[in-house]
């Protein structure tokens, strides 16, 4: 299943509740999640943990657009919009954080 | 594959119909197929044709309008949703059309996979 | 269209602060006309949509929770809860006003992985 | 804004004729919009109309046709639970035009 987060995990509790109640699967950080991506950021280590149990990828010009393509986590996957359509046809469901 | 869209918020106010015109561009560049895209919420003032961005910004509207002549897009607006925010067929832009929620259903029940894009 | 879809409704949102959670309400049931398998989870704040002794005189809005309770009549009948959200509010099954299925976070997990269709608003 | 005129006193309605303030219903605005409907209000009818006016008031919704039939049948017995028979007393359906009758908002979310 595809996890989709758009708000800044370091203000906002959809990620920590996506990570709570999702048993695996990927999840996509876009838009104000693009944070989470981050290194150096408070919750860094708590996406590093995340990423034993999912796949973690983040949407790059989402990234770009808040300058912050060059601090990316290691082990998390950029993806354009077309990989965004590829991760949602790829999983059998998915569900939004909104 | 066969995608169903749900856009929750207006235009401008947040990144959600940003977000889903690109989403929707890349599945059709790709070529999937946008079963529908249903707008509910704030989402139904994307289809306000007296909207006018600064010429400066992309024009959000017109944007969809394009899309949907270009690909033959159904692009429904919730009634129950545009009564309540002063959409009316009057003031709708090309392309989109009104009905009720049960599109959003249906489309739920027909396309392979439906996301949500809202705040 | 005789193919039954797993339709799940993600409620994460407090009633009244946005209109999230009455627009939510109003496509179930709508849903609940097309003969699919619904539920309906809360989570989050979502758990403050079924409080009991809402009072919206004050705020001169409509009060909508007596809905949650006609969804029986719909035939929704699987509504579900996450414990540790309850909990986290202080609020217990007693304090809602529909009978619900209370599930931690885990078997909640597991129950959204099975659905086709996940909505949340 | 429409208005009607019943016993002296004026109620406000909306362009298709549902009253707008829901709590300034009564009998008597009820009769009078069944009468501009042609509807000929008998018990049966009246059973109908009261039964939607307890349902709103116990859930906030005008309860949908499916859901309605079901009830009235629980309620009033099998031979009254199904549409056809709320369409011979609505001919104009049970959700617009006994909804319209009992004060009800018009039904929104059409299928």
């Amino acid at each position: 299943m595809l996890h989709i987060i758009n708000k800044s995990p370091l203000t906002n509790g959809s990620l920590d509740c996506c990570l709570r109640v999702a048993e695996s699967g990927a999840i996509l950080l876009i838009e104000d999640a693009v944070y989470g991506a981050t290194k150096g950021s408070a919750i860094e280590g708590k996406i590093r943990d995340a990423m034993g149990q999912f796949k973690i990828h983040v949407l790059l010009p989402d990234l770009e657009a808040r300058g912050l393509a060059d601090r990316i986590i290691e082990g998390v996957t950029t993806v354009d919009y077309g990989g965004f359509v590829e991760l949602v046809a790829g999983n059998k469901n998915c569900q939004s954080w909104l | 594959m066969k995608f169903g869209i749900v856009i929750n918020e207006g235009p401008y106010q947040h990144q959600a119909s940003d977000t889903a015109y690109l989403f929707c561009k890349a599945a059709l560049e790709k070529g999937h197929e946008i079963f529908r895209v249903f707008f509910y919420h704030d989402g139904v003032n994307n289809a306000s044709r007296l909207t006018e961005p600064p010429q400066d910004d992309r024009n959000i509207v017109a944007r969809w309008s394009k899309l949907a002549e270009e690909h033959k897009l159904d692009l429904v607006v919730c009634v129950a949703a545009a009564l309540r925010r002063g959409i009316k067929d009057e003031n709708l832009a090309p392309g989109f059309r009104i009905s009720g929620l049960g599109q959003l259903v249906e489309a739920g029940i027909q396309a392979d996979r439906m996301v949500t894009f809202g705040d | 269209m005789s193919d039954i879809k797993k339709f799940m409704f993600v409620n994460r949102k407090a009633p009244y602060g946005t209109i999230y959670a009455l627009e939510s309400l109003e496509v179930v049931l709508i849903t609940a006309a097309f003969d699919q398998d619904v539920s309906l989870v809360f989570i989050d704040d979502g758990v403050y949509q079924l409080k009991k002794g809402q009072q919206t005189k004050g705020i001169e809005t409509k009060n909508f929770s007596p809905t949650y309770r006609a969804l029986d009549g719909y035939d929704v009948e699987k509504l579900y809860v996450e414990k540790e959200s309850l909990e986290a509010r202080g609020l217990s099954e007693e304090d809602l006003l529909v009978d619900v299925t209370v599930l931690g976070s885990k078997e909640m997990g597991e129950l959204m992985d099975q659905q086709d269709v996940v909505l949340s608003f | 804004m429409a208005s009607i005129e019943v016993g002296g006193k004026s109620y406000e309605t909306d362009e298709e004729g549902y009253l707008v303030n829901l709590a300034e219903w009564n009998p008597d605005v009820g009769n009078y919009i069944a009468k501009e409907e042609k509807v000929d209000m008998t018990d049966n009818h009246w059973e109908v109309v009261n039964f939607l006016r307890e349902y709103y008031d116990e859930y906030q919704i005008a309860p949908a046709v499916r859901v309605l039939t079901k009830a009235i049948g629980k309620k009033f017995g099998a031979e009254k639970g199904n549409s056809q028979y709320l369409y011979d007393l609505f001919p104009y359906g049970p959700a617009k035009q006994a909804c319209k009758i009992a004060g009800l908002p018009k039904p929104t979310g059409c299928v």
